[in-house]
């Protein structure tokens, strides 16, 4: 497999420099693999880190910036990142009023979120900590690792971002993010494999007439393999059971939040058709899309497909999805 | 007694083995994982390699927790931590002292895995790393290398289990029939021991 | 080849409905192949309409709104749009102030756009035409189509459009987008081939270790064929031509407009990386880079790689680049 | 002398042999153009089918004028424009009469040529559907079978020519050793009119 690179060991330093290239409004440590917004320090505002392996661009450092992330650490390709960076973004962007982490549920994410916030906490910064969980895929169960953290990961930096940039104090904004990520479930398709930098070939096979169920968001395959389906049956087959969940949780009665992400390969005018099905299958079962988003936004490299995230929404999470957002991937507002 | 340059070697031939393995490591992290525990490591026994030789440490104890602190730093992931607490509390448990028994070692090491066990969850037959670390460490109390080849029967028998931790449990009865890679690279870690010890005799 | 849709007969329509599911903003008209924004009629601004084959997204609808185009008009998959399409867009955002037609260089585009200047003016709207031609891989003679329009398309919506926005009448618009045009050139690096639906493979074989100079927008193979290079190789081999011809206008000692233009499959973090690269080899030149666009704007459907565009730019087109936009895929200012 | 129904047969023969060809001709314009040139001439013709069915035009000028615009109007990209010109000016000159003499019909389609080489500003030579049309054409002094012979020859004289016109131009001397896909559509059309024209005779 070609890849647009200079070399696998370069990848994410090469891609910071261009990040910093582009975004000479972010703050760019490559060598130490932090991205932040200038001017959260001594901000009074809760300041907002996320991270975790590259890959999955714009997630997270294109979400750095006014009303969304303060901060973010990028690791090695689907590798988390080390505890020296979350730290280190900690101490960046605490503006006085303590650090929300926003950790995706993977085991390698939580152990080293979890030792970064020992040091940040030695540093006498207060941190708190929000584990996103949203895909249906994975039983949430004692014998799994628990529910991964995939397109849900966008909402809640989305609104806890605009509930700091409010100046709302930690323990509100973790609530905020904890309650967005309790609301929302997700549930992706591959129809390609992805290929890493370091490995420099498909993660897995997949033949042409078939496609995977229940994928991650770091080429891992899915829960089953079925023959290829037309987008309006993928649609179905994916809502199902993030309806099915959600609904465990209390009727799917007022507005959702929509997310239909492409995995980083598909083309957008596939990813607005299949968002078109997602839509008919949603208002036949009577659910009101209040706000959707369509783009790939929580990407697998070049995996092609897409995934699917609903969160029930209220009145105050719509006001703060409607917020202002200026970052390189998502802007609104003023 | 094992003075601060058996040590030493111990983690050079863990780096040689790590750097010798990396792609087959990758390689079993793909079906039923994200295809990075060889670079994972390769970048973090590096890391170790010029952290140990740039300030050598003076002790046994020291250096381990040099190792373990190092790893923790650079390679990320899941066996970041795990590796890198296994290390730093065996290294800790180890104390000052210049020289220690094969009995310190040994206990030191079971602190250790017992650590691992605690901070990632997992239990015997989750197939992790600690189906090869278990019997492994176990079996030092025979030899150095009956504890070499337990680590990698252990690792050899992950292959009919279901993942119950780490990515491969999202796969569920699918992860069944692979090998789990970082059984695979505990076995290199207790390997690259014995050759030391060999070494050493 | 697997793809995300429901057949290759109705891929164009169904994600126009599935754009007009996530845009209630915009007027989608899925039938008449028309997207159009909702406030063009009787604004007394002069009408910008573009178009052209589908599978370019966001490429034309998604730079339709405020601050850029007023219309776009979908073709079939590479094919370009029907002058009825674009008589119909222009019908439907004449504002009264006359209409400009953006049209990318191609044999096609140009034909189908001239008959539909001719069906506008009978229908008695004034229309202008500005032809985008700023690929520099095709050489400009008689015994060619002349250069292909690519990268600069988005530099010429989004600048006529700012202008339009302000009012100004429809000579100068149309003479800014020609100025804008004038100045911007493009050279396109393909790592694969693109698959489109009716063909269902891959419009050319391009083995593992080989890369494509000089492609187009779609599908069509380069100029040369040449041995996998890395991303900083890739940057010199792309701005060479460009700065060449750049050269020829007058010397290249102003602020330039930067894309760095994906193909589609290209991740965001390859992206960066060779955005990294591009900047260092301006840098090395002297180039002062005023602004820099990074991501994937003018497809080629599921197509891995890039492409490079610059523009001179001078204080007006700065200004008018900077001024706000609020579009599905460009969104800046209030 | 050709009525209106000689028209009809002709136009449903085309749409039938596109029908027939449609892969072949997307496949022609893959390696020197963009894929889609058999999908757009299937939209088209189908279209056109359907246009002549539902409201039938009663003379051949009217017949073809109805097609070419159905052209322009449905199938985009080069070849629409071109081969609706092609259809519409031929039908404005053959009038409103109800039959027409195949001299008639010989003059309209050389008006029609030499207006789709106006438009596209193509010459002979260049690699494009002309190159089958201008011969063809011609060869319809003849008979109405040497036309689709020499538009067929045509056609397969293409493969060895450098491009000047058209998405193949911009491969340079790459364009050269492929068969033009516009030339062989253009031969698909002067074939189905020999045939209808021998149903006739
Ligand atoms: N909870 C856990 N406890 C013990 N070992 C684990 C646990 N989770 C994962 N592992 C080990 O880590 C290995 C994967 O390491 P690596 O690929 O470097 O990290 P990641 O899974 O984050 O990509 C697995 O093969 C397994 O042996
Ligand atoms: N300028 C031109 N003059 C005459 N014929 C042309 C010209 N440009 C293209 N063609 C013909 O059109 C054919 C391509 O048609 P098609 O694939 O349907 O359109 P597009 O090139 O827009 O995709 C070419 O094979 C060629 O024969
Ligand atoms: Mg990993
Ligand atoms: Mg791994
Ligand atoms: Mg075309
Ligand atoms: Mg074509």
């Amino acid at each position: 497999m070609k890849m647009l690179i200079n070399s696998p060991e370069t990848v994410v330093a090469d891609a910071l420099r261009g990040l910093a290239a582009a975004h000479p409004e972010l703050d760019v440590d490559v060598e130490g693999r932090v991205v932040t917004r200038r001017d959260a320090r001594g901000s009074g505002r809760v300041g907002l880190v996320s991270g975790g392996g590259s890959g999955h661009e714009p997630l997270h450092a294109g979400f750095v910036g006014p009303g969304m992330l303060s901060g973010a650490c990028p690791g090695e390709v689907f590798t988390s990142p080390v505890p020296d960076q979350m730290s280190r973004a900690a101490a960046a962007v605490d503006g006085g009023a303590g650090v929300l982490f926003v950790v995706k549920n993977y085991t390698g994410d939580v152990m080293n979120f979890e030792m970064a916030a020992e040091l940040a906490g030695e540093d006498g910064i207060q941190v708190e900590q929000v584990l996103v969980n949203d895909d249906v895929a994975v039983t949430d169960s004692l014998y799994t690792a628990g529910r991964r953290g995939t397109g849900a990961t966008l909402f809640v930096e989305k609104i806890a971002g605009a509930a700091a940039e409010e100046g709302r104090p930690l323990d509100q904004v973790a609530a905020l993010a904890r309650r967005v990520n309790e609301s929302s479930r997700s549930f992706g398709v591959a129809l390609s494999a992805c290929t890493t930098p370091a490995k420099g070939s498909p993660t897995f096979d997949l033949p042409d007439g078939e496609l995977e169920l229940g994928i991650g968001i770091h080429g891992e395959p899915g829960r089953e393999r079925r023959p290829m389906m037309p987008a309006r049956e993928i649609a179905e087959v994916s809502l199902g059971p993030v309806l099915e969940e959600l609904a465990d949780i209390g009727p799917v009665d007022g507005p959702v939040l929509l997310l239909v992400n492409g995995m980083g390969a598909t083309p957008l005018l596939e990813l607005y058709g299949f968002h078109g099905e997602v839509a008919r299958v949603l208002a036949d079962r009577g659910v009101t899309v209040a706000r959707a988003l369509v783009g790939n936004y929580v990407t697998s490299l070049d995996m092609a497909g897409c995934s699917v995230t609903l969160c029930r929404a209220d009145e105050e999470l719509l006001r703060l999805w409607d917020a202002p957002v200026q970052t390189a991937a998502l802007r609104w507002g003023r | 007694m094992r003075d601060t340059q058996f040590f030493r070697r111990w983690m050079a031939a863990t780096a040689a083995a790590v750097e010798r393995e990396a792609a087959r490591l990758t390689e079993l992290d793909s079906p039923i994982g994200d295809a990075d525990h060889g670079s994972n490591l390769l970048r973090g026994f590096t890391a170790v390699e010029s952290a140990l030789t740039s300030d050598p440490p003076t002790s046994p104890g020291a250096l381990l927790q040099v190792a373990g602190r190092t790893l923790i730093s650079t390679v990320g992931g899941a066996s970041g931590p795990l590796y890198g607490t296994l290390l730093r509390r065996a290294g800790k448990e180890l104390g000052d002292s210049t020289e220690v028994s094969d009995e310190q070692l040994r206990a030191a090491l079971r602190t250790g895995v017992d650590a691992v066990a605690q901070l990632g969850g997992a239990a015997p037959g989750d197939k992790t790393m600690l189906d090869a670390l278990g019997p492994g460490v176990a079996a030092l109390a025979t030899s150095y290398r009956a504890a070499a080849d337990a680590a990698e029967h252990g690792a050899l028998a992950t292959v009919p289990m279901q993942a119950r931790k780490g990515r491969a449990s999202y796969l569920g009865e699918r992860s069944i029939g692979h090998q789990d890679p970082g059984a695979t690279s505990s076995a290199l870690l207790l390997g690259a021991l014995a050759d030391a010890a060999e070494g050493d005799a």
